[in-house]
């Protein structure tokens, strides 16, 4: 009898298991796509479509899973060899090679739902990805990965890139609610990996490359900007603040007072060496 | 090579083809046992070192638990002798932290499953299961072990250069492996991983010759294609993906290579300068690496998967006391696995600033491979079905193969699908996947294989009570180790970084004591690896001898003595039947090994399906 | 696939092998089929970075990959020929002050007839040209061209030499041929013959090698080459991607023939041994033979594509 | 050149050896080809490319078809080979449009906008 109690290890281990994911969208220490209020949902538009996403095959993957799990328990706990008296086996052995029919169903199922899988979510990825498909509005700003930073150059006054008004921030990116943003992406030595958590978006920023991104949030406050990729010994303190601004007025302001900065800052250090 | 070929080819050809021809053993100690040319000492060869590489590797991940925990607190003892010096408090650097998970990956995938799997098992296995008396090119054999030994000196000596082990991950990815100043451990000791991996890739590339002719043209008489054990379609498909992926890497770290000793420009972009190092002058593309290493590298997935399927396949259908369900399916996935497995890399690259065009594409690819995958492990299922399943220590780590190698290949849908991937893709939630794979995976079929062939390979039985106490601590700390890295990853806890209380999001109560909980189970999951080795080396010298054929299973290799004899088989045998005829009703016996011709009384169901 | 073993207990027809599988043979076989992808990763690369270099990664008057946004109106000057004494032409240059010293003027003369001096104005060419007519050489102005890679014959950004590697690539197929006689020379049974055609082989492919580090050692070494090339007058594998392409793939094939010119010595001091071949047992000649065409083929690829295009 | 002393030789032997002497003849004509090939059309590429890249084909066909023996081999040879070769060209043209493809950057290289973006 004894050795039908490895069935329950298996079934213990498949339980927990779906315990652990019921259990973390309620908890907002352990888990994003979990509901608006919380700390930490997704706030952007591409945000939501990729936990919809992740969600519709948690569904499709978790049904498999306790699916096999359940036939695999079953079958430790049923089949399992168990001995008479005489020490002879109490049931001998189905004796079969297969059955093609069964091969047909789980072969073409899981193929019509890995093909649905795929379709759904084409749509996301060409929206996200394509850069045909990029917002049409002049780049907010163009980030430039090194390391372990993240320099942002925004257009100045004049709404050009790399002209001399441009206001050079470092970790530190600005944009406005609900429009959809769009940034230059750039590395000036390894590979980084440009990360929002929170609006589920990634690209890596390579070398040589000056690749657009956009993005939007639908939701004011700060965020954090992550390095993704491993670019040398400091790659895990390569932390960017994102501040998402209520209004455009709002930005304006902030752009403005900052660009003020740069120009104090940089008169005044003239003055100090004429000084001396 | 050509000498290897040379010599080999001049002896008479087929040793298979019912030449009973015995070859002595050689006397010479030096030649038998270190420099052997035959296939169940060079196969012990790669297992042992195989095993040493893991105690390293798992050593290296205990590290990495520990500063993930508890960042920058001193590891008791160890601190002090290992790596850091009082002015840090003692405190692990960041450059170390990179350092271990480098070497752990690499480790693991180039010195532990790679050479147990398909150099131990490949070389041990294969002969014997075809009925074939040794390889096809036996030196060849041999060299191709020796060409271990440089690797794991290379591996090894990294840690000792200036600027210590490398430190860009085991993907290696430049030009942070490149630019020599771009972090410490690119300085000099990214060169010796780079020789390294070479030497491993080259071992593992004639070896792959070795099997592929070796099964095609050395297999007994009656040993028809479709009459070979699943272990020795895992290892064929294999070998085939090893020899033809393997070369396009070998390419790719050569290239590496040169950038970093001959100073050529192929993965550095035009004007390339990191780290205030002068600028080279460039005009390569840092992503062809990405896509030469994969093309290797993905493959190189189910170089670490395929054998332990084949061997699960066997011993899940051995101790169902059943013929596997779906033996032609099942060969079918595996070349289909195969076939997918060279279209499907660049799923790893999706935020890679690839074409989303191409990556489109692979993502459907991608999604296909999934099939096999799936059809394997209904098969499984339905070779337990109706069964006598029998729980010693080998099934229990089969199945639990089946059930872990579920998890991760459901959670490799996530991946598969770009946009969520976008996600996840460097976060825990893929250290998780990667390691149900491989340790769910591959370790536990490694676990598996150890039990069920160390009668057949040393002549002694295993201690069952201790297998399944390890059995059980394994499997409960490992699911505990690595389940909640899934919850983690979701929660955007990045990969390979030292420190995640960095981020402010990571810096929550619960996140901290998943981290503190994985990290005990870590240890625990280290601690009970004891008692396989113990149980290794207890039955090395005191486990009661094994019979021939302990587990009354059918396929060649159990129908000589264990340990087997120089020669294999003291005469070829010759094939009647499939390999799974378990159970075949009218038979005294519930097994019918596949030397033995059916009995007048029984009748076969044919292996359609 | 179960075609694939050998027919069992098949009378061995012939002496020949060819047309019979062995596991030698079939062994090399697939050995040229991982070299296959080798190439490729080596060859496909080249391909990719030459397809998708920048329309001005190289250019007549400047290094390979220099930022040309800020010499667009800029030309050069060419010296053709530094005349009977080149020290006056390298005064005039050190002079109008568009070379850093003596040593580099010095080192411009041996350039020539492909010396270049850019970033000069149109005046300043005119000017300097004329002073190098005075002092009795021979100089041109150059306009700025771009270009995506180095073409062939053009000597401003392509060092390499063509009429030389066609000769020998002819060298590399003559020791094709003698390789296949050798075969075809044991399969008869003529062993004498069949070793003087392996020696052939050997003299043949070493020749080629020799050649090509001959043609390295002037690349890297002896020649000086214009600025096009090579900010350093030497052509070697740091000074451009085109140049470590060249050398990646021309390496690895010269060791490649290397190692087939060693298992030639091999199998030829065999052959000179009484019963080392014979018309039923030569399989390594065969083996050898077929790596020996495999490189072959692909030096036929690789002169077409690196050389030629 | 090399012709061995017994230059008078059999009916079969010269059945061995006139196809390697043919196909080596063919090569060295296709070798003058191309070199007069590349030398007329250098400055049209298109033309140039596959011109050569034919010329080439057909001189790696000889090479296999008559002296690596693929006119006598069986299919095992194909089954090796012919993977390999469809191998390679996935892997160039999936490789293609990431390294061949991306939009040059139009104003200066990186290095030069590293230093503005420092200055």
């Amino acid at each position: 009898m004894v050795v039908r109690n490895w069935s329950f290890l298996f079934a213990l281990v498949a339980v927990l298991s779906v315990a652990a994911f019921l259990y973390a969208p309620f908890s907002p220490d352990w888990w994003l796509p979990n509901p608006h209020s919380a700390p930490g949902h997704s706030v952007s538009s591409m945000g939501r479509e990729i936990d919809l996403l992740f969600i519709v095959i948690l569904l499709i993957t978790g049904l498999v899973f306790i699916g096999t799990q359940v036939a695999l328990v079953w079958e430790a706990f049923t089949f399992v060899d168990q001995l008479d008296e005489q020490g002879k086996p109490k049931r001998a052995a189905s004796y079969f090679h297969g059955d093609n029919r069964l091969e047909i169903v789980w072969t073409l199922v899981p193929a019509v739902i890995l093909v649905f899988i795929t379709i759904y979510q084409f749509g996301t990825w060409a929206r996200i990805k394509y850069p045909s498909r990029n917002p049409k509005v002049p780049p907010l700003a163009e980030i430039t990965a090194r390391q372990f930073q993240w320099v942002m150059r925004y257009p100045g006054p004049d709404g050009r890139l790399h002209s001399p008004d441009d206001l050079i921030l470092i970790n530190d990116l600005h944009f406005v609610k609900n429009q959809p943003t769009l940034i230059h992406l750039k590395s000036s030595d390894v590979i980084h990996s440009f990360f929002l958590p929170q609006f589920r978006l990634k690209q890596d920023a390579v070398p040589g490359l000056t690749i657009p991104v956009w993005f939007d949030s639908d939701t004011a406050g700060s965020f954090e900007l992550a390095c993704a990729e491993l670019c040398g010994w400091g790659h895990y303190k390569m932390r960017g603040n994102v501040t998402v601004h209520e209004t455009e007025a709002e930005f304006a302001k902030w752009t403005s007072e900052r660009i003020g900065e740069q120009n104090r800052d940089q008169l005044d250090l003239a003055t100090d060496g004429e000084a001396r | 090579m050509t000498s290897q070929v040379e010599t080999s080819s001049s002896a008479p050809v087929g040793h298979g083809q019912g030449d009973d021809h015995i070859h002595p053993a050689p006397r010479n100690m030096l030649s038998r046992y270190v420099f052997s040319s035959d296939h169940k000492v060079i196969g012990v060869q790669f297992l042992s070192s195989g095993l040493i590489f893991f105690v390293i590797g798992g050593l290296l991940a205990m590290a990495l638990r520990w500063q993930l925990a508890w960042p920058w607190k001193p590891m008791p003892i160890l601190s002090r002798m290992l790596w850091s010096d009082p002015s840090l408090g003692y405190q692990m650097p960041p450059e170390f932290y990179a350092k271990l998970f480098t070497m752990h990956g690499t480790i693991m995938i180039f010195f532990v499953i790679i050479p147990i799997l398909n150099g131990g098992f490949g070389n041990f296995l294969i002969p014997l299961m075809i009925g074939a008396r040794d390889m096809a090119f036996p030196r060849l054999n041999m060299v191709s072990y020796w060409f271990m030994p440089p690797a794991m000196v290379f591996i090894s000596y990294s840690f000792l250069v200036e600027g210590g082990a490398p430190e860009a991950g085991w993907t290696s990815y430049p030009p942070l492996t490149i630019a020599r100043w771009a972090t410490p451990g690119s300085l000099n000791g990214q060169t010796f991983w780079l020789l390294a991996v070479l030497c491993a890739g080259i071992s593992s590339l004639l070896g792959a010759i070795n099997y592929l002719t070796t099964i095609l043209m050395l297999r007994a008489p009656g040993m028809t294609m479709m009459r070979m054990p699943m272990t020795v379609w895992g290892l064929f498909v294999t070998a085939i993906l090893q020899a033809f992926a393997l070369p396009v890497l070998t390419s790719a770290l050569v290239m590496q290579t040169l950038d970093r000793v001959a100073g050529t420009n192929f993965f550095s972009p035009t004007g390339l300068a990191v780290a205030n190092a002068p600028a080279v002058v460039g005009g390569g593309g840092p992503i062809l690496f990405q896509h030469l290493f994969w093309f290797y590298s993905h493959p190189a997935v189910y170089v670490m998967i395929l054998p332990g399927m084949g061997m699960v396949s066997d011993i899940i259908a051995t101790f169902s006391r059943k013929p596997l369900f779906g033996y032609k399916p099942m060969v079918y996935a595996i070349g289909g696995i195969a076939g997918l497995g060279f279209i499907v890399w660049g799923h790893h690259m999706f935020q890679s600033g690839m074409n989303p065009a191409v990556g489109a594409t692979f993502m459907l690819s991608t999604m296909m491979i999934a099939l096999p995958s799936a059809i394997k492990v209904f098969n499984w299922l339905g070779t337990m079905w109706g069964g006598r399943i029998q729980f010693t220590t080998a099934m229990l780590n089969a199945v639990a193969f089946v059930a872990m190698f579920v998890i991760g290949g459901l959670s490799g849908i996530f991946m598969a699908a770009s946009p969520v991937d976008m996600h996840i893709h460097d976060t825990y939630f893929i250290v998780a996947h990667l390691h149900y794979v491989l340790f769910g995976g591959s370790m536990f079929a490694i676990f598996a294989a150890v039990q069920y062939w160390f009668p057949k390979i040393f002549g002694r039985m295993m201690n069952e009570p201790l297998g399944k106490l390890h059995f059980f601590l394994t499997f409960i700390t490992f699911n505990c180790t690595f389940y909640l890295m899934h919850i983690v990853g979701m929660h955007g806890h990045l990969r390979r970084i030292a420190d995640p209380t960095v981020y402010e999001s990571l810096r929550n109560s619960g996140v901290t004591n998943m981290n503190q909980f994985m990290t005990y189970s870590a240890f625990a999951l280290g601690a009970a690896q004891i008692l396989f080795a113990m149980n290794f080396f207890w039955s090395l010298a005191f486990g009661p001898r094994a019979a021939a054929n302990p587990w009354h299973a059918n396929t060649l290799e159990w129908e000589t003595t264990s340990p087997p004899a120089y020669y294999n088989f003291a005469r070829i045998p010759v094939v009647h039947h499939a390999p799974y005829e378990y159970s075949v009703p009218g038979l005294e016996v519930d097994f019918l090994p596949q030397t033995k011709p059916l009995p007048p009384a029984a009748m076969l169901h044919p292996v359609n399906s | 696939m179960t075609t694939l073993a050998p027919p069992l207990n098949s009378p061995s027809r012939s002496s020949a092998t060819v047309g019979l599988v062995t596991p030698g043979k079939f062994a090399i076989w697939l050995f040229l089929a991982t070299e296959v992808m080798f190439f490729t990763g080596l060859i496909g690369s080249y391909i990719v970075f030459r397809a998708g270099s920048s329309p001005r990664a190289y250019s007549n008057l400047y290094p390979p990959a220099t930022d040309l946004s800020r010499t667009r109106d800029t030309v050069g000057i060419v010296i053709e020929d530094a005349g009977p004494d080149p020290d006056k032409v390298a005064f005039e240059l050190v002079d109008a002050h568009v070379v850093g010293g003596a040593e580099e003027a010095k080192r411009l003369m041996d350039t020539a007839p492909h010396g270049v001096v850019g970033g000069l104005t149109n005046d300043k060419a005119a000017d300097l040209v004329h002073k190098i007519e005075v002092a009795s050489g021979h100089a041109r102005i150059e306009p700025l061209k771009t270009q995506k890679w180095p073409l062939p014959y053009d000597d401003l950004t392509n060092p390499l030499a063509i009429n030389l590697t066609a000769a020998n690539t002819f060298v590399l197929i003559c020791s094709s041929v003698t390789m296949a006689l050798a075969l075809a020379a044991i399969r008869q049974g003529k062993r004498l013959k069949s070793s003087m055609y392996l020696l052939a082989t050997i003299v043949i492919g070493s020749l080629f090698v020799g050649v090509q580090v001959y043609e390295y050692n002037s690349l890297m070494f002896v020649h000086h080459y214009p600025v096009g090339i090579s900010p350093t007058g030497h052509f070697r594998p740091d000074v451009s991607l085109f140049a470590s392409c060249f050398f990646t793939m021309t390496g690895f094939h010269g060791a490649h023939v290397t190692a087939g010119v060693i298992a030639l010595i091999l199998i030829f001091l065999r052959s000179l041994v009484l019963g080392g071949y014979s018309a039923q047992n030569h399989a390594p000649i065969e083996m050898v033979g077929l790596y020996w065409h495999f490189v072959d083929l692909v030096w036929i690829i690789l002169f077409t594509i690196v050389y030629l295009i | 050149m090399n012709h061995a002393p017994d230059a008078v030789a059999g009916v079969d032997h010269d059945e061995h050896r006139s196809p390697y002497l043919r196909a080596w003849a063919a090569l060295a004509v296709l070798t003058l080809v191309e070199y007069f090939y590349a030398s007329i059309f250098r400055d049209v590429l298109g033309v140039l490319v596959i011109g050569l890249v034919f010329w080439a084909a057909v001189k790696a066909g000889l090479v296999g078809w008559f002296f690596m023996h693929l006119n006598q081999e069986r299919a095992w040879v194909y089954l090796l080979i012919g993977p390999a070769c469809l191998l390679a060209v996935l892997l160039v043209l999936a490789v293609y449009p990431d390294v061949a493809m991306q939009p040059v950057d139009g104003e200066a290289p990186n290095a030069a906008q590293a230093l503005k973006t420092g200055s």
